[in-house]
């Protein structure tokens, strides 16, 4: 009646994937039981206890307890799927408690034999399982499963994020930088108005300054840097003003014109401009400039949409990349070839064979070909 | 009248309360926890006892605890209505005191402390009734009271027994809890006070009559819930599941005394005779709004009794037996007139001291021979000799029969239905007590008279009302054929008795009381001993003295 | 001197709140002894203040305090007068009392702790306030604090009950707050004694001023739980601990109660009523139906501590009509009920908490034959049911007295029938427990005590039997969990309280007849 | 401004008694914007529209010369309620759905019009919105009050804060009570579960 | 003279304000994807959303306050085009297809 | 005398003009609630509220100068920031579950 | 019908508070989800806020930033509560939902039929 391949042994133990590893054992277990199958799904709590402990009792209950929610969950799977109930069976069980567990092998012996004596052939891990503490040893578990007959599984489930540290050193510089743009922030809001908003204002940056100084910045700001950056920036504004107003009028022509003539693609362009800030700032103002839009920025390539061709000439002229590196960098720095020059250019959606990607026939040769949905899958994380 | 301020009322209501304090503490030594019991049943007559003079000089010790409500008193108040009630409460508790220690371990009964407890709290309520100053703390103690007896009908804790005890809680807190209060309210509404008055309270009659006449009827339901009036007396009959003392003492004295004396209390000291005279539709004359009581209290009593004709159970024989006899209390409360007014008080002890007697009988034959169905007791007298003996006395003062208590208390309520012109329930009376006969002859009868071999030809009677028509189909075993349904639930049968006479008959004992042990054969010969002085010389039994300065005091009702 | 009592009594727990967690990072179980000693402290200023109130002290018998020194329509001020003293002294009593209880039991967090001391200031800021939107603040601070603690428990199903609860609670503040609104429209004050006046100028015929009484009174029947609105409290008072559930159900609907008296005597005043006989009629209407529809759902109940959650709908239906009645004889009922009706629910909440803790008692049948086992607390619930249903001498007749009493007067004679009826109501419901507690053999062990005198009490302190250790009735009791001490006596103490205020009525009404002297001049 | 400045007959009065476009146009936004959130089936798409409308009502707020009401609505209302729900969702789940709107439940349309009904009678008895002469405005004792005083006795020229922090200080401080509550409530509620999962 | 002028170019500025919020909002309407309309709804609005703040500024006048809406044109330019950036990249994420030329319109 | 009390045109002021203005602003954001009804994809709506929080913040602007009260801008410069953080959440929500803050 | 166009264009405000807690209620009653019955609740609450932020505005008043000379002004009382009561109507949101996080973690369902049916309540 059960082929040991419909059978599903699944160890479970509280966790932050445990609900969505149920979810997913399930619709396994449904899949298979729409191909005729009756199937078994076990779900044990394995004991990190024995009996006769001090406080089993209540480690038990826990298990029990466990072992009960997700077999509410189960049936909530159940009944979402709406299919016949009988299809699948649910068992629950408590491992192990009368033996003293020490390794993953422990735990492995210990689970082929519950699934051998119940005809189990497969095991499913949450991959956030974790044996007794709070490390995760599921590798090793696996392992070990691994050298036996069942075969093992890790729920394909959505791990929470582990993201990366934030948080940097405070230093005199950045508290003081800080403290400075926040006191002159606050002075600007409350209009320079006498000496309750100084004192206020002094309250105000102070904690400010103290809380997150330790995560505005990369790196310290420097005397001699910083003021010409700012000076060089405001240059750069009425650049960038000029630009955005004309290509502005460009997209509204196109936007208003009842033919909507675009020609959407997706591009990607390799930039030299270092990371952080700069790059943030060439990535808003291709953003900013109509026509443009970036999409993604994975340190030195940015994935920029681009609505019509013009705007794509545009971008692959290089003129903002140039004008960010004059403004991080100086006058040298903006001496470089454009994008396109360089061979960084690529137009990722191949729109067709009956419509050439608009004369750039090099862009296409450089990145190879692989097509555009499958990228989405690489990337961060 | 002078009123005296004293302890002494409160002391005997407390005395008891205290005692079942005690009794509580000391539920792990049998003999001390019934050596409590005595001693405070003893303690509280010699105090009750000690304030008779004084109610019969017409003076009242009064004990003021304080205010409940502004307006309302907590007031004891020993006027000779209270004694009367008082006085018989606490000398039936003595003798019931012996008897529940005979019968309760002669069953080796479970729970008894809790048994004797609310027995002794049971007590203090009836006479903290009997002292209540007002409708107030006469609805206080009735509270307790229904609440204190509930233990002792569930006693059996069986599914008979609590039904049996919800039912009796169902009535008796819509008589109390909710009719009592009700008409309390109304009354202190109506007059600004609740005090008892002799003769009614002033302000009450000069009140809304429709609103009085409400009150009346609200209260007079009320008690009546508890003095069994018809229809509101279902709750009596099954309450019978309880321990005979129980039923002896609290159905036949307290409990339904209570009610009794509550509407007495209405009748006498709430609205007064006058008042209630003037009350009600014209064309109901000279009684006013009693009419309607005495016209139910008539038919009750005349109802109650032809059913009794059909029971076999002996105990529910005798409650119905109690609803009957309750009813001429009743009736002679409500014929307003001097003589019926004594006799109706005067059966209060008389008939509490009979059907004491009765429900004696009746337990000592439970517990000897485990029998409760007057088909199986053909021969009983001469197994029991001493206790048919107390049985057919106090049979025969329930009839009327003359020397026994019953009879003067009739003879008075007969004399003054007609002095006040209602020859009707005169009549009904008579017929009543012939009836009484009807259903305590077959009793007597069976008893001494039959031989257990030949049960099946016992004269009942067959009348349109009566009789057991099963009992003439076959001659089969008697045995047998005369348990009936209830019997299974309502006996303790420990597997080596089945009820009923033995296959040989009853062995025959002597007349010096080998019949059963002298705890409970005590206390049936005291309370038949006093039924009898009662009727023979009602004077110097004080009963008749209180009662008359009762009467006496009442202004506006000839003596 | 005496009027900064006002403040300190509000203020006192609810800056004690933040010590629990302050020193809970310190030592682990910190929270029992600061509620303690702050809930001790209020209840002596409690005492204080109702010393300072009562017409036996030469004092103020109405005690005024503006906050931080602005005076009345202006800043909000706090007013406490006999009223608000008996239910300040009833909050600091039952948060002893349930202190005490919860010194074993409590959710042992600090979390709770501080919970417990802001639902204790809420309520005390709702006793004492003198503002109309001030009132809601407290009112939601309450709330909110009410449904964390139902929520405090294990049991999943607390938490649906304490959303639930939110839900409805809410809704119900936020109709209170139209009703403010309303009033506020129509006057242009919040505080309560200058929109009285105001309203009195604008005439009580004012549409806004009807409305504004309509959602004032449809918010607080949400939160007091009035029958067609009750529907969360069964659910929150069954699944939160036990510690949780007599605070609560003691203290939380009667307070908001209380501010509905308020409100409506002292805000709306009794000349509204008057005018409005349409409103006086659906208030009776409502509150009738809720005394008997709740008496009636409490008997469909298995669950011992949902039957004194429908109770409570059947008893604050009363307090509602006592309300509607305009008379004085009944409100003075209606506060004794609250008092009575909050003692006599934590003695029964606790009572229950000690049995199942020791028993795992939860539905009727599982109380059969408890009596035997438990006789103190048993005996004590007992009590407490009685004066529930109104058996003298207890608190519980004095206030249906009174209530019925006042329905007379004002010759409402269904309500009075009802009053009257409802106690045979509740005498069925606690009739039950009664019978299970103390004539029913346990399903489980046969025969227990049937070897007559031994096994029927014991004489060497029953509370022994209580926690466990009876060694006579032992064949049952493997699964018995001992009970702290002073749990049951907490029990027994409240219990017998609710039958010593039978005597109280005198000092009830002095301190309440010059309140009520206002109120009905 | 005056209240009566534009009086030119025939032309739209833009401050006077009565509904002014900028008041229609803004009513129909929060409307719509509340419609949506309770038909959108989407939880996700319920809290995105739900954050413009609350956008829509601090605007109206403001409008209505509450800059202090309509900045806290803006930052409580669209900001932190709407990072809260999006936490839950995250915590919990987002059920998927093929179709947009829910399906309408017409005995709750029934109540909810039955409340309309009987609240929207009331809607005559209320002063016109804007009246100078509604009690609350003509009242001298309470808002008379605090505009003629508010600067002298507490230094602070936005009456609001005047009144929030010094004459209803003590609303002020229930005000941090709650929110104090509201933590404890969580640790409450989440305490041992959610957190350290 | 100078209050003319300055009236006209108030003037002027909202008409421009509204003409390119107006382009944007028809362009989120119009547009066939997410991503052609996030152009739109960092860009043009932004824009629009300047010309009327200079509109305002002009209004108010040269003070504090003036200042203020130079610091709102400030956050607008960098927080419109971030927000669009990180729609679109949550879109690109999701694995929202871009549409490109002779798809059937969405 | 501010330049808002200035006359316009047809007795209306430039306050007049700019009230219509936001008038105007506020359509254009019900407008844009047809993106937000018909989505296709969650982004769309967010997107939608993004334009809409763009619009808040001019229209509190064009309030502000209108009827004479600078305090708006303070609003409408948090509304920006707040419009920032919003997109910007519920963007990072749709993509990361759970990586919110 | 003339009358009941003016009471609506004049009392515009208050009628569009009764629409909105309509609304509000609409969603905690029909909507299963218990996030969307929390988004109910507080569009209930913001329809009251609104009902306060009306009743303080007067026509041609300003912002109550009290200047010298300045004036008339709307009244800063209603204001104020519409503050307070904006927070505490936050507090309750968080709290509503870490109720349902709670249940969610408890039962794996944000459905309030579904809760009903697993925790057979009525």
């Amino acid at each position: 009646m059960t082929t040991p391949e419909s059978g599903i042994i699944v160890p479970v133990k509280r966790s932050a994937t445990l609900r969505q590893t149920v979810g997913y054992v399930i619709g396994d277990a449904l899949d298979r039981a729409a191909d005729g199958d009756v199937a078994v799904v076990h779900f044990v709590s394995v004991a990190s206890w024995r009996a006769e402990d001090p406080g089993s009792d209540r480690e038990r209950q826990r298990a029990v307890d466990l072992l009960e929610q997700v077999e509410t969950w189960a049936g909530f799977e159940l009944d979402e799927a709406d299919t016949d109930s009988d299809t699948v069976t649910i068992e629950t069980a408590v491992i192990g408690d009368t033996d003293y567990l020490f390794s993953p092998e422990d735990y492995a012996d210990l689970l082929t034999e519950y699934a051998e004596q119940h005809g189990l052939g497969r095991v499913v891990v949450d991959p956030e399982y974790s044996l007794v503490g709070h490390t995760t040893l599921v590798e090793p578990l696996e392992f070990e499963l691994a050298q036996r007959d069942l075969a093992i599984e890790e729920a394909p489930v959505d791990r929470p994020t582990r993201r990366g540290r934030l948080v940097s050193r405070t230093t005199p510089a950045r508290f003081l930088t800080l403290f400075g743009t926040s006191m002159l922030f606050y002075q600007v809001l409350g209009g320079f108005s006498g000496l309750f908003d100084l004192v206020t204002g002094v309250a105000t940056a102070l904690i400010v300054a103290t809380t997150l100084s330790s995560v505005s910045f990369y790196r310290d700001p420097t005397l001699r840097e910083s003021p010409k950056r700012v000076l060089r920036g405001v240059i750069y504004v009425p650049y960038l003003l000029y630009e955005i107003v004309v290509s502005n009028l460009v997209v509204a022509r196109v936007i208003l014109d009842p033919r909507l003539d675009i020609d959407p693609r997706l591009t990607k362009v390799r930039v030299f401009v270092g990371s952080g800030f700069p790059l943030t700032t060439l990535a808003n103002s291709i953003t900013l400039t109509p026509g443009t839009l970036t999409v993604k920025a994975d340190d030195q390539e940015l994935y920029v949409h681009s609505l019509v061709p013009f705007a794509r000439e545009g971008l692959f002229d290089g003129a903002l990349e140039r004008w960010v590196r004059f403004v991080f960098y100086g006058r040298e720095a903006a001496r470089f070839p454009s994008p396109r020059d360089r061979g960084d250019t690529e137009v990722l959606q191949d729109p067709g064979v009956d419509e050439p990607a608009n004369g750039e026939p090099e862009a296409v040769a450089d990145g190879g070909v692989d097509c555009s949905g499958d990228d989405t899958q690489e990337g961060d994380q | 009248m002078t009123e005296i301020a004293a302890v002494r009322p409160l002391a005997a209501v407390l005395v008891s309360f205290v005692a079942a304090g005690l009794i509580l503490v000391s539920g792990r030594r049998p003999n001390l926890r019934e050596a409590w019991t005595i001693l405070a049943s003893v303690s509280m007559f010699g105090l009750v006892a000690s304030m008779v003079p004084a109610a019969l000089d017409g003076d009242i010790l009064v004990t003021n605890l304080g205010t409940i409500v502004p307006g309302i008193d907590f007031l004891l108040r020993a006027d000779p209505l209270g004694v009367l009630f008082a006085s018989l409460a606490s000398l039936l508790w003595i003798v019931t005191s012996f008897y529940s220690i005979g019968y309760m371990r002669g069953l080796d009964e479970d729970n008894q402390t809790r048994y004797f407890a609310s027995f002794a709290v049971s007590v203090a309520a009836a006479v903290g009734i009997a002292f209540s100053g007002n409708l107030l703390t006469i609805f206080v103690f009735y509270e307790v009271l229904s609440v204190a007896t509930y233990p002792l009908v569930a006693h059996d804790e069986t599914e008979e027994a609590r039904a049996a005890g919800r039912k009796y809680l169902a009535y008796t807190f819509f008589g109390g809890g909710v009719l009592v209060l009700a008409g309390t309210t109304l009354v202190y509404w109506l007059a600004g006070t609740v005090d008892f008055t002799p003769g009614g309270i002033t302000a009450l009659a000069n009140a809304d009559p429709t609103a009085a006449t409400l009150a009346f009827i609200v209260l007079a339901v009320g008690f009546g819930v508890k003095a069994g009036l018809m229809p509101l007396h279902q709750w009596l009959p099954e309450a019978m599941v309880a321990p005979t003392p129980v039923s002896g003492l609290l159905h036949a004295v307290a409990v339904v005394k209570s009610g009794v004396f509550g509407i007495a209390r209405v009748v006498l000291d709430v609205f007064g005779p006058e008042t209630l005279a003037a009350l009600g539709p014209d064309r109901f004359g000279d009684l006013g709004i009693a009419l309607p009581l005495a016209a139910l209290a008539a038919i009750t009593l005349t109802v109650a009794s032809i059913i009794a004709l059909r029971k076999d159970h002996l105990k529910r024989r005798l409650a119905y037996s109690t609803i009957s006899q309750l009813s001429y209390i009743v009736l002679g409360l409500a014929l307003l007139e001097g003589d019926a007014l004594i006799g109706g008080l005067l059966h209060i002890p008389a008939h509490a001291f009979m059907k004491l007697t009765l429900f004696f009988c009746a337990g000592i034959i439970h517990v000897e021979t485990h029998t409760d169905y007057i088909s199986e007791m053909a021969g009983i007298g001469k197994r029991m000799p001493l206790t048919m003996l107390a049985f057919g006395v106090a049979a025969a003062g329930m009839a009327g029969i003359p020397l026994v208590a019953g009879f003067v208390s009739k003879w008075y309520i007969v004399i003054g239905a007609f002095e006040g012109g209602n020859g009707i329930f005169a009549g009904v009376l008579l017929l009543s007590g012939i009836l009484n006969i009807a259903y305590f002859w077959p009793i007597v009868y069976q008893a001494f008279f039959e031989t257990p071999d030949d049960t099946d030809e016992k004269p009942l009677v067959e009348g349109p009302y009566g009789g057991r028509d099963r009992v003439v189909a076959d001659g089969g075993d008697a045995a047998d054929h005369a348990v009936d349904d209830h019997h299974a639930d309502s006996d303790h049968d420990d597997g080596h008795h089945h009820g009923g006479p033995p296959a040989g008959g009853w062995e025959t004992r002597d007349w010096r009381g080998g019949e059963s042990t002298w705890f409970m054969l005590g206390p049936i010969l005291t309370a038949a001993s006093l039924s009898l002085i009662l009727g023979v010389v009602p004077h110097t039994a004080v009963f008749l003295r209180i009662v008359e300065t009762i009467v006496g005091n009442l202004p506006g009702v000839m003596g | 001197m005496s009027d900064a009592l006002l403040p300190l009594l509000i203020a006192i727990p609810l800056l004690a709140a933040v010590f629990p967690l302050l020193l809970g990072l310190r030592f682990d179980s910190a929270g029992w002894p600061v509620a303690m000693a702050t809930s001790l402290l209020v209840a002596a200023l409690a005492v204080r203040f109702t010393w300072a109130v009562s017409p036996a002290s030469s004092g103020p018998q109405r005690l005024v305090h503006d906050l931080a020194g602005y005076p009345a329509p202006y800043g909000i001020e706090l007013v406490g007068d006999g009223l608000s003293a008996i239910l300040v002294l009833l909050i600091s009593v039952v948060a002893v009392a349930v202190l005490i209880y919860a010194r074993t039991t409590g959710p042992d967090s600090n979390a709770f702790y501080s919970g417990f001391l802001l639902l204790t200031g809420g309520l005390l800021g709702m006793a004492l306030t003198g503002d109309l939107f001030n009132l809601f603040v407290f009112l939601e601070i309450v709330g909110l604090v009410s449904y964390a603690l139902i929520a405090s428990s294990d049991d999943g199903r607390a938490a649906y009950g304490a959303l639930k609860y939110l839900f409805l609670g809410t809704t119900g503040a936020s109709l209170y707050l139209i009703g403010v609104g309303y009033a506020f429209v129509a006057t242009g004050t919040l505080n309560m004694r200058d929109m009285a006046s105001e309203l009195a100028a604008l005439g009580y015929g004012d549409p806004l001023v009807q409305a504004a009484f309509g959602f004032i009174l449809v918010g607080f029947m949400l939160k007091i739980a009035i029958f067609p609105l009750h529907t969360w409290q069964p659910d929150a008072y069954t699944y939160a601990p036990d510690t949780v559930s007599a605070f609560i159900s003691a203290l939380v609907s009667t307070t908001a109660a209380y501010a509905l008296i308020r409100i409506a005597y002292d805000v709306f005043t009794v000349d509204f009523f008057a005018a409005n006989p349409l409103i006086t009629d659906a208030v009776l209407l409502v509150a009738s139906v809720s005394i008997v529809v709740g008496s009636l759902l409490a008997l469909l109940q298995t669950e011992l501590k949902r039957i004194f959650a429908y109770s409570s709908v059947a008893q604050f239906g009363m307090i509602l009509a006592a309300i509607g009645l305009q008379s004085e004889t009944a409100l003075f009922g209606a506060v004794i009920h609250l008092v009575g009706h909050g003692l006599m629910k934590a003695t029964l909440f606790m009572g229950a908490g000690v049995l199942s803790s020791a028993y795992g008692a939860q539905t009727v049948a599982d109380y059969a034959g408890l009596a035997k086992r438990a006789p103190i607390t048993s005996g004590m619930m007992a009590v407490a049911g009685l004066a529930l249903v109104g058996i003298p001498p207890s608190v519980g007749t004095l206030g249906k007295w009174f209530i019925a009493l006042g329905a007379v007067e004002a010759g409402s004679w269904g309500v009075a029938a009802v009053i009257f009826i409802s106690t045979l109501l509740t005498l069925t419901y606690i009739g039950r427990l009664l019978e299970a507690l103390y004539f029913t053999q346990p399903a489980t062990d046969d025969d227990t005590g049937v070897a007559g005198d031994t096994g029927d009490a014991t004489d060497d302190g029953s509370i022994v039997a209580d926690g466990g250790a009876d060694s006579s009735t032992a064949a049952g009791l493997d699964d018995v969990v001992p009970v702290a001490t002073e749990r049951v006596v907490v029990v027994v103490v409240l219990a017998l309280s609710t039958v010593a205020l039978f005597g109280a009525a005198g000092l009830f009404a002095e301190l309440l007849d010059p309140v009520f002297g206002r109120f009905f001049q | 401004m005056s209240v009566a400045a534009p009086q030119l007959a025939g032309l739209v009065p833009l401050q006077s008694v009565g509904i002014t476009p900028i008041e229609a146009s803004l009513f129909v936004f929060v409307l719509l914007t509340a419609v949506l959130t309770a038909l959108f089936r989407d939880v996700l798409a319920s809290i995105v529209v739900f954050a413009a409308y609350s956008l829509g009502l601090a605007l109206l707020y403001t409008f209505y010369r509450a800059p202090d009401v309509g900045l806290t609505e803006a930052a409580i209302g669209a900001g932190v309620t709407t990072v809260f729900l999006l936490l839950t969702i995250a915590k919990t789940t987002r059920p998927a759905t093929d179709a947009r709107f829910e399906a309408i439940n017409w005995p709750a349309v029934g109540v909810c019009g039955l409340f309309v009904l009987v609240v929207a009678a009331t809607l005559p008895a209320f002063p016109a919105v804007g009246d100078p002469a509604s009690p609350i405005l003509a009242n001298a004792d309470v808002t008379g009050y605090y505009l003629a005083n508010a600067y002298d006795e507490t230094g602070a020229e936005n009456a609001v804060t005047a009144v929030l922090a010094a004459y209803r200080g003590f609303d002020t401080f229930g005000e941090a009570i709650v929110v104090f509550a509201a933590g404890i409530a969580s640790l409450l509620v989440l305490g041992r579960e959610v957190f350290t999962a | 003279m100078i209050t003319t002028v300055r009236i006209g170019l108030i003037a002027v500025f909202v008409a421009l304000g509204l003409f390119f919020t107006f382009v944007s909002a028809t362009g989120v309407i119009r547009l066939p994807d997410v991503f052609s309309r996030a152009h739109t709804a960092s860009q043009a609005d932004t824009l629009g959303a300047g010309f009327a703040l200079a509109a305002v500024a002009l209004t108010i006048g040269w003070g504090p306050t003036a200042v203020k809406t130079v610091l709102l044109l400030f956050f607008i330019f960098v927080t419109n085009p971030t927000a669009a950036h990180a729609i679109a990249r949550a879109a690109y994420e999701e694995g929202v297809e871009p549409w490109t030329k002779g798809d059937e319109r969405r | 005398m501010s330049v808002a009390d200035a006359a316009l045109i047809a007795g209306y002021t430039v306050g007049d003009g700019l009230l219509i203005a936001a008038t105007l602003f506020v359509t254009l954001a019900i407008a844009m609630l047809y993106r937000a009804i018909m989505g296709p994809t969650n982004q769309d709506r967010v997107l939608a509220v993004n334009v809409l929080g763009t619009n808040t913040v001019v229209i509190l602007a064009l309030l502000g100068a209108a009827l004479g009260e600078p305090w708006f801008l303070d609003i409408a410069l948090v509304y920006a920031l707040l419009n920032f953080l919003m997109s910007v959440a519920i963007s990072k929500f749709t993509v990361e579950r759970g990586g919110v803050i | 019908m003339t009358d009941f166009l003016g009471v609506v264009t004049t009392r515009h405000a208050y009628a569009l508070f009764v629409l909105l807690s309509a609304i509000g209620l609409y969603m905690m009653i029909a909507n299963e989800n218990l996030v969307k019955k929390i988004i109910g609740l507080n569009m209930f609450q913001t329809g009251v806020f609104l009902f306060f932020v009306t009743s303080a505005y007067r026509i041609g008043g300003a912002a109550p930033i009290v200047t010298e000379g300045g004036g008339p002004y709307v009244s800063p009382l209603p204001q104020v509560i519409v503050l307070t009561a904006i927070v505490v109507g936050i507090s309750l949101t968080a709290v509503g939902l870490a109720l349902t996080i709670r249940l969610y973690s408890e039962y794996g369902t944000l459905r309030a039929d579904a809760l009903r049916e697993v925790i057979g309540d009525e």
